[in-house]
């Protein structure tokens, strides 16, 4: 089928959005969920609204506001797909940044507590010691959020991004049927297959400890 | 029924805008078949993409089609993403008021189609039905505020789009759906025998335009004046006998 | 070494170190004993900076890490801060051992990374204490793979690998079995060989009686007694007694 | 505006979906999670493709299947609405399956362990001594799933569902503005903001132990 | 009213309890020694259920818990388990207090929930035995904000609630200060006045001797000797007498 053939541009693109998704917004996440649990109010309770606009609206409203508000402040848009990719990450930012405290916090005070009188550094206490436990717990909740980004590139059309799930449409109501849309769903179910064993894959490998 | 053939005023330079760049962008939703729509080598094809072909041609300029979503169509047309919406576009009062757009050169009133077998055959059989359309079609907003029409029907349901409105037909969730014509005949040639129009009722007598940034009214005139020319020589009728088999073009008829 | 000076510290209503104050001198072994409460644990966390005081001096070396001026807390800069954390260790209570690192690794990171060891020779070194402590055969275990006695072990090489100047120890033997006491008490004595600074809050009395210099008895969260083991153990004072007490009756 | 006036039903059946959604989905979710931990493979395995369908596919198209797909099946079609609950219900009800998955695993085994030995069956073991310590683990991942499930209840407009986006979608498109769908955002900001502080005060109440 | 017959049990490729025979009588004070590692909190575990046997057999009271056939491991079934659990109780190494329960509710949940005794009973019970440990003050406390000792103590009374018929302590004075190792002492021997049955794993040599009527020692994984105190402190055995010749000379 054509539609097959057509899909490989179109999903590439939403792998793009995908990959530079996951990445921007685990390293942005990162800072929005220290300055989350920041003691100064004044660091706090900024990233406190933040986090609510971009978990409390719609995600398309904010593909939307990134891609047209430029324009009226600044007279200039960004590209489509940059617009797009900011969004994303702001969007997802968010949701990662409350894993990560939530696996920060499930941390017993005494692994902070040793590695200080050891010596190590802020920086160094976290990557080392803090993270690598809280990957392990953080597990099953990022995987539901990787899935739904998977899901969520499909907003990108809203702003005129040719991925997949925009072509599965186009093409279900000039064809008048679901298949399109149902090839989409497999698409989806093929790459979230993948998202799903790499994570299990990751849980196996981190279980040899407790 | 149209207020953009006045005269273009003096700092209207929407048409020099456009000549200069050498390029119309069009914006369209290209899941909206026959008017622009993917073929099955993703090409945007339709009636209105060969008309808007044809106009940029005579224009001597350069035509692109930019799909938009429709709930951002707005936005696109002013920040100048996209110079016009031409995909069917219903003229209402509404968005007369938001927009200039050209004189209507198409008909297309809203009806119900009824599955065949259905036994419904007139608006009267209606009532006490469940009758569906597509959420933010022209459809929905007139029988929307149609009160007693609307109230007649056991239910009157929206759905996400028309391809799922005619789904909802066929398992029974509804039992009419309001839709456009052009839309209507181009489904209901895909599954022959399947479904009907009830006869002698229009929801709406529908006409269709293509909308400008409000005050671009140069540009309006001159897409217009092409238009009524193709009219004059018959490409209209050749183009859109293509698509429907026969002549439903009324732009620069008698009014 | 170390002086403390009219250190207070609260948890809410409670105050838990009242007006403490004692001194340790350079290579002395100090003991600090008492009834479970009275306060030793937060008084080691308060020279580690796991808690922040609320009135008094801390010196380190010389250093003056915190001091209280007209009522107000001051903690030296992160400068010297960071100097005197490299000069201190401490062995915790319940261990803390990283649970996502095997044995070796748990000795190792801190040689490795704070005090750029080459990796070779914190591990060589970690191996020592290793077979120092009895655990060569569980270098490749995890933490939850360990009995009691073993992971305190551990915690007490992982202290030990980075040679601090000053080692403080919440009750190092406390599930250690009779024979392992013995090997951790000749593990510190040959530490007190090289000059190594300790304070060592334990409840046994014979081991704090073998090891220390002096020995501190804090009840309720004001020192008691501060002398020799032979003095303490022949204190007049009703409460050393009464504590002793029970000692002297289990022997 | 009207919009305002018409927006009470429709912003109702958004608040039934919601509750209803959260009520289910929160009840299932800790079966599927247990299934999902199960030593049985035969549990285990079936559980795991039903997350992996749930929450590799779009709601969307698990929406229309379960409004559709019985037609065909069965010649008979579920209410719209119950149809939107079914699918919103399942679909939820993994995400939330993971999130009490690495709750529960983060629990030190001391603790079941304790619980055992004092006699506590598995049930008051679960509910008593694991359950409120997962709670405070999981509000982070929760508060990301309600808050999404606040925006996702859009998706029952697809089927046919008058919720409250589906009325701003329609004002929207006959209007030509962009103003309803802001109105929405704001609706939905709103009722996020309610979450948020929900889930927040939680977190503050649950913060006397650690 | 208890009978382990030729236990074994391996982690992987260690074996870490080899052929384990042991009885205690209704009424007797056991207690199990030995180095770190040698399998005393494992032989405890697989007793209360906490691990699986490789293969051996467990008796509790009269009702077999566990047996093997020809090879095969065999539990008793759900309802027999089950009345064995009523009959044991154990105090973790760790405590395992539930940390979302203050220290009043850690001690009466079990009894109410578990054995159905009223509110008010269970609290004026859990009063008197935190009053014997001298915790009563501490009653609204939660575990974060116990001392090691307090916590300990609080674990102790959580097992001692439910009045258990055989009580196992894994090291239950390992943090205790003298003084409260010997209100620990009263209140184990007031448990014995009332003929209570009580298996304790321990590293207080002397602790042992005054409460044991039997002292288990333990070397990796193999029951060396099985008698009375006085026994196995004159024992002739070479692994015995090296292990308690630490603990002599501590004294
Ligand atoms: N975070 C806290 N919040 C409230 N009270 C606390 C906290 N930490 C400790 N305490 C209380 O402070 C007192 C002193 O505790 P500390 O741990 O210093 O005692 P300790 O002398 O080390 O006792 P042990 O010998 O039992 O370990 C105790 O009564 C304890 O309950
Ligand atoms: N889950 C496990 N996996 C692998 N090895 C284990 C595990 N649990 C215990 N071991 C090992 O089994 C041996 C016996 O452990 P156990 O906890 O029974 O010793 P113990 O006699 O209680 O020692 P201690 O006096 O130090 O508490 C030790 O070598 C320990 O490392
Ligand atoms: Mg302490
Ligand atoms: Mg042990």
């Amino acid at each position: 089928m054509d539609l097959v053939k057509n899909m490989l541009p179109s999903s590439i693109v939403t792998l793009e959005i995908f990959f530079l998704t996951i990445i921007f917004s685990s390293i942005l996440g990162m800072f929005v969920a220290f300055g989350r649990m920041s003691k100064y109010a004044i660091i706090r309770i900024p990233i406190q609204v933040f986090l609510l606009i971009m978990r409390g609206t719609p995600l398309i409203l904010q593909l939307m506001f990134f891609y047209f508000a430029p324009y009226y402040i600044f007279a200039a848009t960004l590209p489509r797909f940059w617009a797009a990719i900011l969004a994303f990450t702001l969007n997802y930012s968010a949701y990662i940044a409350e894993i990560y405290r939530s696996g920060i916090e499930s941390i017993p005070v005494g692994q902070y507590e040793a590695a200080t009188v050891l010596g190590f550094g802020k920086a160094e206490t976290f990557f080392k010691i803090i993270l690598p436990q809280v990957v392990k717990r953080i597990i099953p909740p990022m995987s539901n959020e990787l899935m739904t980004l998977v899901k969520d590139t499909a907003l990108a059309q809203v702003i005129g991004v040719a991925e997949i799930f925009k072509l599965a449409g186009a093409t279900m109501s000039s064809q008048f049927s679901t298949v399109p849309l149902i090839v989409a769903g497999v698409f989806y179910l093929i790459m979230n297959a993948v998202v799903e064993r790499f994570c299990f894959y990751l849980e196996k490998k981190l279980d040899y400890y407790e | 029924s149209s207020s953009s053939s006045s005269s273009s005023s003096a700092n209207d330079d929407s048409l020099k805008y456009v000549m200069d760049k050498g390029e119309l962008i069009v914006g369209l939703d290209d899941a909206f078949p026959p008017m622009g729509f993917r073929d099955d080598d993703n090409n945007i094809v339709g009636f209105d993409i060969d008309l808007a072909k044809e106009v940029a041609k005579r224009m001597d300029i350069k035509v692109k089609f930019q799909p938009v979503n429709w709930q951002a169509k707005e936005q696109e047309l002013s920040s100048k993403n996209i110079d016009c919406i031409w995909n069917g576009f219903g003229i209402t009062p509404e968005r007369e008021k938001v927009l200039t757009i050209s004189e209507p050169y198409m008909a297309n009133p809203q009806i119900f189609v009824v599955l065949a077998d259905s036994g419904i055959k007139t608006q009267d059989d209606l009532k006490g039905k469940v009758v569906a359309a597509q959420n933010g079609s022209t459809a929905y907003a007139t029988i929307d505020k149609d009160t007693e029409l609307k109230d007649s029907f056991k239910e009157f349901v929206g759905v996400e789009d028309n391809v799922k409105a005619l789904m909802d037909l066929g398992v029974g969730g509804s039992d009419a759906v309001a839709m456009d014509t052009v839309v209507a005949r181009y489904y209901m040639a895909k599954d022959p025998g399947k479904y009907s129009i009830i006869k002698d009722t229009t929801i709406l007598d529908e006409k269709m335009g293509v909308g400008f940034r409000k005050g671009d009214n140069a540009l309006c005139k001159k897409v217009e004046d092409t238009l009524k020319e193709m009219k004059k020589d018959g490409t209209l009728a050749k183009i859109s006998k293509e698509w429907f088999g026969e002549d439903l073009t009324i732009i620069g008829e008698d009014k | 070494m170390l002086s403390v000076e009219n250190l207070e510290k609260s948890f809410g209503d409670l105050q838990v170190l009242k007006d403490i104050s004692m001194e340790v001198n350079h290579g002395e072994i100090v003991s600090i004993i008492g009834s479970s409460g009275s306060g030793k644990s937060t008084l080691l966390r308060c020279i580690n900076r796991l808690e922040t005081i609320d009135s008094g001096k801390i010196t380190v070396d010389g250093q003056i890490m915190v001091s209280t001026e007209n009522g107000k807390v001051q903690y030296a800069n992160n400068d010297i801060l960071n100097e005197i954390r490299l000069k201190t260790g401490l062995v915790f209570q319940n261990f803390n051992l990283f649970p996502h690192f095997n044995v070796l690794k748990n000795i190792t990171q801190a040689p490795i990374r704070v005090k750029k060891v080459p990796k070779d020779v914190a591990e060589k070194e970690a191996m020592d204490l290793l077979k120092k402590l009895g655990l060569e055969n569980r270098k490749d275990a995890y933490p939850h793979q360990l009995s009691g006695g073993q992971a305190q072990r551990v915690a007490i090489a992982r202290a030990l690998a980075l040679k601090p100047v000053i080692l403080f120890f919440d009750e190092p033997t406390s599930a250690l079995d009779p024979e392992l006491t013995g090997e951790v008490l000749k593990v510190i004595r040959s530490l007190a060989e090289m000059n190594m600074t300790m304070v060592i809050v334990t409840h046994e009395m014979s081991f704090a009686r073998d090891i220390s210099d002096r020995m501190i008895f804090m009840d309720k969260g004001v020192i008691v007694e501060n002398c020799t083991p032979e003095e303490l153990f022949n204190s007049k004072n009703e409460r050393t007694r009464e504590f002793l007490g029970k000692y002297h009756q289990g022997v």
